[in-house]
């Protein structure tokens, strides 16, 4: 299936991935949460070598292994299972948790509940309705080099999810730093949140009406397809 | 340490080793989303009855799948984890009241189990600083920066799935069964490892060694997983 | 962490290395006793005149081994250390106050340079209450024990010595050399390896790994051992 | 050589490591330091399975090795080649202390420079004089389940190391259990310090004499040939 067979089937999560891939730089140390940043390595160009860390303590993680030749203790931290690139390395979950405090994370990619125009996340609680926790998301998105958001731009509600300030508990302030939805491509700024991209078909108009927070806008916004 | 005789032979049987858990007890489990659970002994906990137990581990896993089941079959009263999302009984018995969770970012669980095996008093983070992770610690400044402090954690038994085991206790473990295994080998009370394979001292190379047998009390012989994992189909 | 190009081949010529060295530095070495010191580096810190240095490393080794000889040619204005008994022109140097030494419990000293090496704010120890080795330092009590607040420790450049490195910088090291040389490794802003073998990216066994290549920057060929043991006749 | 020639030719370093080896039990875990206590391991019957714990890192060194055949790397915590015994692991020096904080240690044996009545230990500094530091003395002495000091009764000037206050500044307080040296076998209890046994040819009044701290003496003191 070549790659435009590839978009005439993508979804809207795809694309997010797609755009996603296009923020990564060779050599990177990438860390992907689980949902639609998983889908973020299927578009990574090949001459793009970069490892990815798995919080469950796995550095250099490749593709799912072929059906029937999964090694059940070696999955990653959503729990499927993952084959190895060379190079990579196996350490226990508190050297896991110091790459990431130490800063050597260029980038984390994490879905979220809420995100806010100054960067805020809301990724791990629901009061009183979802409580999963906040497993390593804390740690990724407070330590990370860069901290990429996809999200669906409306929750199912059809409310914003990229807001003046979140709602629920937060796992980060400020942490956010690019903003990647179904609608629009976002970059948090010191002075605050700007449109740098739209989704195709949707309009510079359709995203500022359909985004609670306050986007600003400097320069062209172009269009992704 | 519990003396179970033979400091060079702690291979015992799966009964001598449940002799050393009871009913509201504080237990720590090594794994991950199930992965590196020791299914043996959590089959042997729930067989023996034991109840009201306050549970740390790094996430309650999935509702048939490791320390799961115990969350599932209504053993746990407590759990000390930073994710319980994968088991939609722990989240449903946490509305309900009936289970008592204490979330933790998941590197500081980590540091906070070895923090208590290697005999620290705690640590100072700044992971949660600004968000309701600070609620109940307390606050000490560092220079002109603010820290969580974070308290150590051991338990009376500790839980650990391992690959190999020499007769002393030396591990080694299976790729990314690792995770907090070793971390939860330093910091029981009691330290009870399951092991796929049990090897003769002097069977393990002493740099593959992951866990020096030191911190081992007993070591019983794996059954093996006697779950389906999520993604079998 | 550096940029040094490359991420999937870290190794650089000792005088690049050496480019991040300069008069006034911190400077973390890993070892014990002059085993595990990175001897290729110490000569070329040697001969590029580097001075004014203040040096974490568990002891100061013996005057005319490894770290040692910094501190014989005087390049050293002070240490971090838990022992300085086996190099007597420490001593000498610091009671005739030419070099400042700021003792610290060997595990304590470990822990420290382990807690900048992962991020962490600080730990809490017990060891030394009581002592003259609580001088200065913050109580924090904790529950109803009172405990000594240890701050981190990082440098602006780690050394170690490796056995075998890979081309990212993943590490094995060779039998008691490890010591304080995987804890060094975390802790360097820039963190230099000094490889006895540099092997492809795949060559090592992801098992076998006891550093992962993300820690280190750089990496250069040892040169070997260029000193007479203590114990050699 | 028999072991009447070696007693033949032993001196009092060698006989007090041969005292010190008969308060060692099968499948002990042992820190031994420099100096004396290093003889130690010379004299533990064969029968007797411990392993050894040096704090860079080894648990489980053997022997000395054949002259030729020492490996510079690996080296116990006093700098000497040492060979391993079956079941030896290396490990990084955070893991050897966290052996000796978590209190896994069941014997550590130490030279001082000073032992007080109430087990006080000095060891590591003589302010103005000499500053070795205390390198892992204080984590071993405060940690160990049992300590065992090893020293000559008198200090090179003649002067009782078995004190009643330390005049130096102490590694640990209260942390010595059983206090051995060339003269005699002292207990340290809770209520004082107890003469348990002489060195052949010393009389109970010989060490005494020879000893500022209040020995007390429970039952019978045997004398060590």
């Amino acid at each position: 299936m070549g790659v435009g067979e590839v978009r005439e089937a993508e979804g809207y999560r795809e694309r997010i991935a797609r755009r996603a891939a296009m923020e990564i730089e060779d050599g990177m140390i990438i860390n992907l949460g689980i949902g639609i940043p998983t889908l973020v390595a299927d578009y990574i160009p090949r001459e793009k070598r970069v490892f990815f860390h798995a919080e469950n303590g796995i550095l250099g993680t490749g593709p799912s292994p072929a059906k029937g030749e999964e090694n059940p203790m070696l999955c990653n931290a959503g729990g499927f299972p993952v084959t190895l690139m060379p190079g990579a390395s196996f350490f226990d979950s508190a050297t896991a948790f110091a790459i990431i405090r130490r800063g050597l994370l260029d980038m984390t990619i994490l879905g979220v509940l809420e995100v806010s125009e100054k960067g805020d996340i809301a990724n791990w609680i629901v009061p009183g309705k979802r409580v999963p926790g906040m497993g390593g998301a804390m740690e990724l998105a407070q330590k990370a080099k860069r901290v990429m958001v996809l999200t669906t731009h409306l929750d199912k509600n059809g409310r914003s999810k990229v807001i003046r300030e979140c709602s629920l508990p937060l796992t980060a302030r400020g942490a956010a730093d690019l903003i990647i939805t179904d609608m629009a491509v976002m970059e948090v700024r010191a002075d605050g949140l700007y449109l740098r991209e739209v989704m195709h078909p949707y309009t510079v108009a359709d995203v500022i009406g359909a985004t609670e927070a306050e986007l600003k806008i400097d320069g062209e916004v172009t269009v992704f397809e | 340490m519990a003396h179970t005789g033979d400091r060079f032979d702690k291979v015992v049987s799966l009964e001598h080793a449940l002799s050393y858990f009871h009913s509201g007890m504080t237990l720590m489990v090594g794994g991950f989303g199930g992965v590196g659970n020791p299914p043996t002994l959590i089959e042997g906990i729930l067989e023996k009855g034991i109840r009201e137990i306050t549970l740390i581990s790094n996430d309650t896993a999935f509702p048939h799948i490791g320390v799961g089941r115990l969350v599932t079959e209504r053993r746990v009263k407590k759990v000390i984890a930073s994710h319980i999302g994968s088991n939609p009984n722990a989240g449903a018995q946490m509305t309900a009241g009936e289970l008592e969770v204490e979330f933790c970012p998941q590197g500081i669980l980590a540091e906070r189990v070895r923090a208590g095996g290697v005999g620290l008093g705690g640590i100072l983070s700044d992971i949660g600083i600004g968000t309701i992770a600070e609620k109940g610690k307390t606050k000490v400044t560092v220079g002109d920066k603010e820290y969580l402090l974070e308290t150590p954690l051991t338990a009376e038994v500790a839980i650990v799935h391992a690959k190999k085991a020499d007769r002393f206790g030396n591990l080694v473990y299976d790729t990314s069964a690792r995770n907090f295994n070793p971390l939860v080998a330093m910091a029981g009370d009691i330290t009870i490892v399951e092991a796929d394979e049990i090897v003769q001292i002097g069977d393990l190379h002493p740099e593959e060694i992951v866990t020096p047998g030191v911190f081992v009390d007993m070591i019983v012989q794996s059954k093996g997983v006697n779950w389906r994992w999520a993604w079998e189909k």
